[in-house]
């Protein structure tokens, strides 16, 4: 094998041009996830980028690597032939919430149980942008859009609960207003074996905008957000008073120095649990109940699918010997006319 | 032809198993069916034999048929073995390719002993020639009786025989109401050996339904036979062998991606065995994701390959139409079965026809096939893999539940001739600084395949219209029609990469006579009989369906008429008429059987007569 | 003529907004893309008017088109507006149904009040004609250019004409390069205000692309204008609407169950509005589930619907199969646009028709129907209705991009027409003791439907084969044979409930021009014209698909040639000649454009010639 | 409204002959719920079972109700579009592991998101049954099926888990060989508004003979399954004296009467906790490490998506009139011509 050559930024923009609304969240992506390829050790023509159909879905168009912009909700499925016929190659989904939770949302959870090594980026906008528009299985109860005159009445999916119940072995979340934090979560990603989710909290400017606003401004997010950092404990709030502690199982927002309680108090963020219990608690946590976790929730270890094809094929060819057609023709009962 | 029309079913088994009795059975149902019969009863020569062994087993022999039966049968095409001892006895008797019914429950190691095995005859390849259908009879009859708790233990295994019965009746869709009938009388006294018997028949026939059992009394036409070395074949067999040699050939790797549906899930249970050959098989969660996955596998560089049956081809329909759009060699095999909707899972039909040429939005061209019979779907199979390599798009193989689970003997192919397909593959990292240019074409009109792992190749492809050459998104107008039509041609050019099309008889005449896939035996033997009779038929047996051979045009105008004979509603005549403008007629049958060669005999002399009359 | 071939746009903001420069570059880069076109700039009269009046609004009309083009146009189709005042200025003038893009950045309370507005025009009904396409000009040109630090916001707000004009550039793709070569000389010494300007112009025409902008340029066929009151309408609020009259005249409430997709959407978008005429939208999970939730629906008594475009279609074929085995009445609605596979979703086309027609497993046939022009969609949807439930089957609605969109006069029908559908509902308990046979049928072939909540009809229903009446799961041979014959004749015998077919012109000549779908205006057009030269041609323009009207045989009889004109490469051209093997050519486009009154005008007269010289 | 008949067993047994395998586990659970149908106070033309493909799926054709045989996987959208319909109806999803988790798996999520009034009963005997077994979403790793002769690779759903992250507000588990504890259960969530999941634990006797057998024989059963009861303690095994601690996040098992361990220490069930952590800590419980858990695991509130889609049907009808289509057709701008 060759060497692997130094990469900077520059070497993943092609020539493309990008057609997103200006001012939309998905630049913000495009740039972290270009500035991260240099740091994953991966040769670039041994990267695939696979989306399905969306505004976000455009992506691969923008990255000088391999790509393939798919059809509506199935990259999670294409990506897993992609990866199973060459386990060398570093697969990354990117696709919507309506194209990875609604129309995709099988393929999504299949993924996930079979743990296939993809990288998969869910830009959470929550409502479908390319088609002008309509709400999405993450868009909150009550939301008006072009299909719901009246209010939305579907409650949304909680994606990191949805992931986790599907036996997710990572997952993340992040947002587009902070591309170092999206960085650093996409080199979590990027390192970890088996399926990784990332949830990227994404604006779209022209159908809901503000989405996420209550967890970008500057004013409040240091209040409605939580970092998780592994082996640290769950304090947030702009004076970092504030902390999650669990009682029986019930986690509950404290304030340090009050009632005596003290940082030890404080329950200590674990990503390698392996019971995903603990993972699929912090997912409930929404705003403006709790603060919302950004962050790797949950990265743990378990063989992944395509590397176990891959090793059934070694083994039972070591065992039986590359197959030999000629003899495969004659094995069993044959006779000769003559 | 009376072997052709007829199929033979012998019931075996201990001397205290019924067997006399359940032929008899078989026998009157069909007789009062309509079938003409012949039988053979053939019992133990020892009064008491000892149980289990050979000198015990009980024999009947029933040829059941259409038209004229004069023997027996020679070769049982069906065994039913209650036991290790019935199996022994008989199975050098059973037609290659025949099925056996085995009481799983009667096959211990005791019994095995009796019967002169070694072991278990299930578990080595003696049986590799032979479709098997497993049943716990016995104990799946004391299962159907648990609730009778008056009846004793021993007069409820006696019933077993009924639910063997109940097996074949299924199978060959007998009536249960004349054996109830029999029942009834024949216990008359006994009220409960009445239910019991009647439970145990019906038990036996559910659970041949449940477990969608199928029974391919595929019939070989006559022809002579060619030298060399045989083996018994069925077509997913043959298809999965056939794919697995278009992977040597072309040196990709075979990824099947698919999800289990009757009839077409044994081409996944074969070809997962063959991981020593570099076959990956995926059973995906759903058609859709299983056509998905094999296109992913298909960008990566392997033979691409998705299997189903009509319902779950007409989930791919959306993905299909990308790999068409991507240009990407991608096999899709649908093992046809009896339609619509779910329809009737264990029965054949070629009722997918207008599916496959049309069954995607857009204009979508792919290329079709279909194998004619069990021992073509190796070759009709490879030639999927290399039209699909060759020419960088989807290929649809069509088969049917006929012949995919019918058996026949097939001389083994000269390798070398299955060896040579040359991809569009680009190999070595990209020198030079122009730009790669995925959709740039040669003289056919085929794209190179540059897959990840290949240094400065990087590209993108997607769904939406290309612009020609770079592959770049295009809305422009003027470049999408000129592409649509780009991938039309591309298709239609194929032509010139197929064999032309063969003719069985004379190139002219009064009747020509158009089949395809899994008809071949009954269409052949058909128009072979009639030209014995001197008259002008010929038989045009099409297996390239999509492009068709070039020649056939000539052909066609070589006759007065033309005949398209298929089992469904016409689907084959209408493309003729609407490429060939023939004004063709159809003789067709939507019973989920195969055509009778006498019912086509009939027909094709009916249809001479007409041509005569104008 | 020059009307129906032109497309008029106008250009309209305030002095400072550059439009005279917007208006002259899209002038320009036509001219230079062949078009013919007029212009006709229209400053304000004062120099200086006050900015955001009506007094200050400046505009630039141009009409371009493929021929001769002799006036700027009298109605602009398309009427941009960068404020409130642009568009009280020139609202009125704007054909009736064009599209009108505003700048929502300047619709403000202090815009409306300077144009002397009251509120905001959008929110009320004054504007319903219009399809609007909302855009914030202004900061999306800020956003675009923010990365540009060392240029001054308010050289920044100065491009906003250019993102303007980049959308309309999408719409009616126009090539960029002229007006970025002419940008590049125009701020030579100003390398920055280069960079802006082309940025400005891309994120515009990008974002056309994003949201997949669509204008629909609909023209109205001539023709005398029958006295009645009028309104316009285009074809997906005629689609909803003529449902929902269905859903009225049948007594059954309307549910739609629907996944977007462009350009079928505001289908739901229309009906979610109406829930006070008891319609129920379903916003699926994907495709599959939205036809399945309207088969749901269908079994509980609804009139069911779903909609989609062709990619979406496509995933519903198995599920349509099941409905058509039910026999249930289901209306899909596939806005066709062009394909294959994702292709040119804001693009029209009617390359679906196959799909439509056999894109499901087995032998599976469904109704097919095909509305005309935008104002024939309110009457087609209302015939999809009808003949579902009245023949309890599915029914398939043929729409496509370009009538969907587009927009015209529709005199108000009388509704008394569109009030008596007679479904085969079943209503009260049932009395007597024998037994329900949900399979029965009239003479028309035809079941009952019995919906749950209705005592003593208790039912199962299943996708397996059905035994004839009972309606059990059978698998016999000859009743499937039967059961297929029945499913087809139904379909076949709808042929008795529909209208014959219509003929433009005399019931023979030399040639018969057929035409389906969204083509009529210019196929009616282009007929008409030729008729006028004295030459013997008509048009047949299907709207009744499968079954076909039964005199469609006697008039292609009529006609030496046939021409079958379609925006697809021949699907009704090949299913005219298998069914009436009447050796019809085809005139194909496929641009996803509709026709041109000229190119049809020429094909046929050049028919015509070939016709007279055989 | 006539007045609710009394039933019995018998009115839902209809004249079709049942066709499953003679010992297989469907039978019983057919038998519990024909036995259910009469107390739950529905008329049987009200009730409807829609059922996907599968041999479970044939259950449908056994009941004297309405009902659907469909196509494969689909059941839970045809039953939305038929509740949604007509909010009267009792529905019932019949379906197997592969019908509902392999091909349907994204309807049932988006089922239970949208908390649609279903009850849908999975038959999950861990195996593919009337393909004649291939292995299937629930099937354990290194299962030897038709499709994975050399055992399979692919992580097995816990199905408790997916429903939970899918926001289920109903679910409960029960086993084929108790026909007492199903009828308690389908009971339940008969009685449950909104979305009710009951895994059936089934025995495939022909493809997959004995895959609960260590949950059903006499000897162990005690042992390794917990029988859930609300209010009551997580208590289990032959001597009752074993039961569930959770520490922290971390559920143990302790043995009552040892280390000062009393019944009091024991974690008590509680059906109607809304965050559903607790269910989810429940669904992870997976035979040896701990006792499977038997019962309601969860049964919360929350709004039906069928009702409220009718509320809002009521709500804009009240308001605006019942729809004219004549004043429609008038709205906005018309034109007459004479
Ligand atoms: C089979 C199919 N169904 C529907 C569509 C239409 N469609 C395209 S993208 C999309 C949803 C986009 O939403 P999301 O995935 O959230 O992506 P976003 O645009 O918000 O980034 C839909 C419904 C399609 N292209 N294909
Ligand atoms: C679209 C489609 N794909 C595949 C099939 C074949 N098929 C029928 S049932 C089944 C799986 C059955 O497994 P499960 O749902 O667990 O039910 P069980 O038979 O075990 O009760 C499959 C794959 C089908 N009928 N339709
Ligand atoms: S529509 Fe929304 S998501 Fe799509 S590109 Fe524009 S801002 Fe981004
Ligand atoms: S195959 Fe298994 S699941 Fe199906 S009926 Fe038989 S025992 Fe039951
Ligand atoms: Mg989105
Ligand atoms: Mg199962």
């Amino acid at each position: 094998m060759s060497e692997m050559p130094t990469y900077t930024k520059k070497d993943f923009v092609p020539d493309q041009e990008v057609k997103w609304c200006p001012g939309c969240g998905d630049y913000s992506i495009l740039a972290a996830i270009q500035m991260v390829m240099p740091k994953i050790g991966k040769k670039k023509e041994d990267i695939v980028f696979v989306s399905g159909i969306g505004c976000s879905s455009r992506f691969p168009y923008y990255m000088a690597t391999y790509g393939m912009h798919t059809i509506h909700g199935r990259a999670p499925a294409i990506a897993t032939g992609l990866k199973t016929t060459n386990t060398n190659l570093d697969v990354w989904v990117i696709t919507g919430d309506g194209d990875s939770m609604s129309i995709g949302g099988n393929h999504l959870i299949h993924a996930i149980r079979r743990n296939v090594d993809l990288k998969i980026v869910i830009f959470n906008n929550e409502i479908y942008g390319l088609t002008k528009g309509q709400y999405s299985p993450t868009s909150n109860v009550g939301l008006v859009t072009k299909s719901t005159p009246y209010g939305s009445i579907d409650r949304a999916f909680h994606p990191g609960s949805l992931v986790t119940g599907a036996e997710a072995t990572f997952f993340a979340r992040t947002i587009d207003t902070d591309v170092k934090h999206m960085q650093e979560v996409f080199l979590k990603a990027a390192a970890h074996k088996g399926t990784a989710v990332v949830e990227v909290l994404q604006n779209c400017v022209i159908f809901h905008d503000g989405a996420h606003e209550s967890l970008s401004n500057k004013e409040q997010k240091e209040d409605t957000t939580l970092r998780l950092e592994h082996g640290k404990p769950l304090i947030f709030g702009k004076d970092k008073n504030k902390g999650i502690m669990i009682k029986g199982m019930t986690p509950e927002i404290v304030t340090i120095g009050e009632n005596g309680i003290t940082e030890k108090d404080i329950f200590v963020h674990n990503e390698n649990v392996m019971d995903p219990t603990y993972t699929f608690m912090l997912s409930r946590f929404t705003h403006p109940t709790f603060p919302v976790p950004l962050g790797v929730f949950r990265a743990v270890n378990a063989p992944c699918y395509d590397a176990e094809v891959q090793k059934q094929v070694n083994a039972v060819t070591e065992k039986k010997g590359k197959g030999d057609m000629k003899a495969l023709l004659a094995s069993g009962e044959t006779w000769t006319v003559k | 032809m009376k072997e052709v029309e007829s199929v033979v079913i012998r019931f075996s088994g201990d001397s205290g198993d019924g067997m006399q009795l359940t032929g008899t059975q078989f026998s009157n149902t069909s007789a009062l069916m309509g079938n003409d019969i012949s039988t053979f009863p053939d019992f133990p020569a020892e009064i008491r034999a000892p149980q289990g062994t050979i000198a015990g087993v009980s024999g009947f022999q029933v040829n059941i048929g259409a038209t004229h039966i004069n023997t027996p049968g020679d070769e049982p095409d069906v065994l039913v073995a209650m036991n290790p001892a019935a199996l022994k006895a008989n199975v050098h008797a059973l037609k290659k390719g025949g099925t056996i019914i085995c009481n799983m429950d009667a096959f211990d190691d005791r019994n095995f002993e009796k019967a002169g095995y070694k072991g278990n005859p299930l578990d080595t390849h003696e049986l590799d020639a032979y479709q098997i259908i497993k049943a716990q009879i016995t104990t799946q009859t004391m299962e159907a009786l648990k609730d009778m708790t008056e009846l004793d233990s021993k007069s409820k295994g006696r019933c077993k025989n009924f639910y063997a019965l109940g097996i074949t009746y299924f199978i060959f869709h007998r009536d249960l109401a004349p054996t109830e009938k029999f029942i009834a009388q024949q216990f008359a006294k006994k009220p409960m050996l009445i239910e019991a018997n009647v439970k145990a028949l019906r038990a036996g026939y559910n659970y041949a339904e449940t477990i969608e059992a199928q029974v391919s009394t595929y019939k070989i036409p006559p022809a002579k036979i060619e030298p060399g070395t045989y083996r018994q074949i069925n077509g997913n067999t043959g298809t999965a062998w056939g794919l697995i040699q278009a992977s040597m050939a072309s040196g990709r790797p075979l990824f099947q991606g698919t999800y289990p549906i009757t009839p077409a899930s044994d081409i996944l249970h074969e070809l997962s065995k063959y991981k020593h050959f570099g076959v990956k098989t995926f059973q995906a969660e759903d058609e859709i994701a299983a056509c998905a996955s094999a296109i992913g596998a298909a960008y990566g560089g392997a033979l691409a390959l998705t299997t189903s049956s009509g319902p779950g081809i007409a989930l791919k329909g959306e993905a299909i139409g990308l790999a068409m759009m991507y240009e990407l060699p991608l096999v899709v095999v649908n093992v046809q079965r009896g339609g619509p909707s779910t329809g009737l899972p264990t029965k054949t039909e070629q009722s997918d026809l207008n599916m496959t040429l049309y069954g995607r939005n857009g204009e979508c061209p792919v290329i079709v096939v279909a194998a004619s019979r069990p021992n073509d779907c190796f070759h009709m199979a490879y030639e999927a893999g290399r039209l699909a390599l060759e020419h960088m798009t989807p290929v649809v193989l069509l088969t049917d539940g006929y012949i995919a689970n019918g058996t026949e003997p097939w001389k083994l192919p000269d390798l070398a001739q299955y060896s040579k397909i040359k991809t569009k593959l680009i190999e070595g990292a990209k020198t030079g600084e122009d730009k790669y240019l995925p959709y740039k074409r040669d003289d056919k009109l085929v794209r190179t395949w540059a897959i990840p792992g290949t240094p400065g190749y990087e590209h993108r492809i997607g769904g939406l219209e290309k612009a020609e050459d770079s592959g770049n998104v295009s809305y422009d107008p003027g470049n999408h029609e000129k592409m649509v039509h780009i991938r039309q041609e591309k298709i239609a050019r194929v032509a010139s990469d197929i064999p032309d099309q063969e003719v069985v008889g004379d190139k002219t005449g009064d009747l020509l006579v158009i089949s395809w896939g899994g008809t071949f035996g009954a269409t052949y033997s058909a128009v072979n009989e009639v030209r014995k009779a001197g008259k002008k038929v010929s038989l045009a047996h099409i297996r390239y369906i999509n492009p068709m051979p070039t020649n056939l045009a000539e052909i066609i105008k070589g006759f007065k008429k033309v005949l398209v004979c298929e089992l469904n509603l016409g689907q084959m005549r209408d493309v003729i008429n609407s490429r060939y403008h023939c004004n063709a007629v159809g003789y067709n049958k939507v019973q989920g059987l195969p055509f009778k060669i006498s019912e086509l005999v009939t027909v094709i002399n009916k249809e001479l007569e007409n041509t005569k009359l104008q």
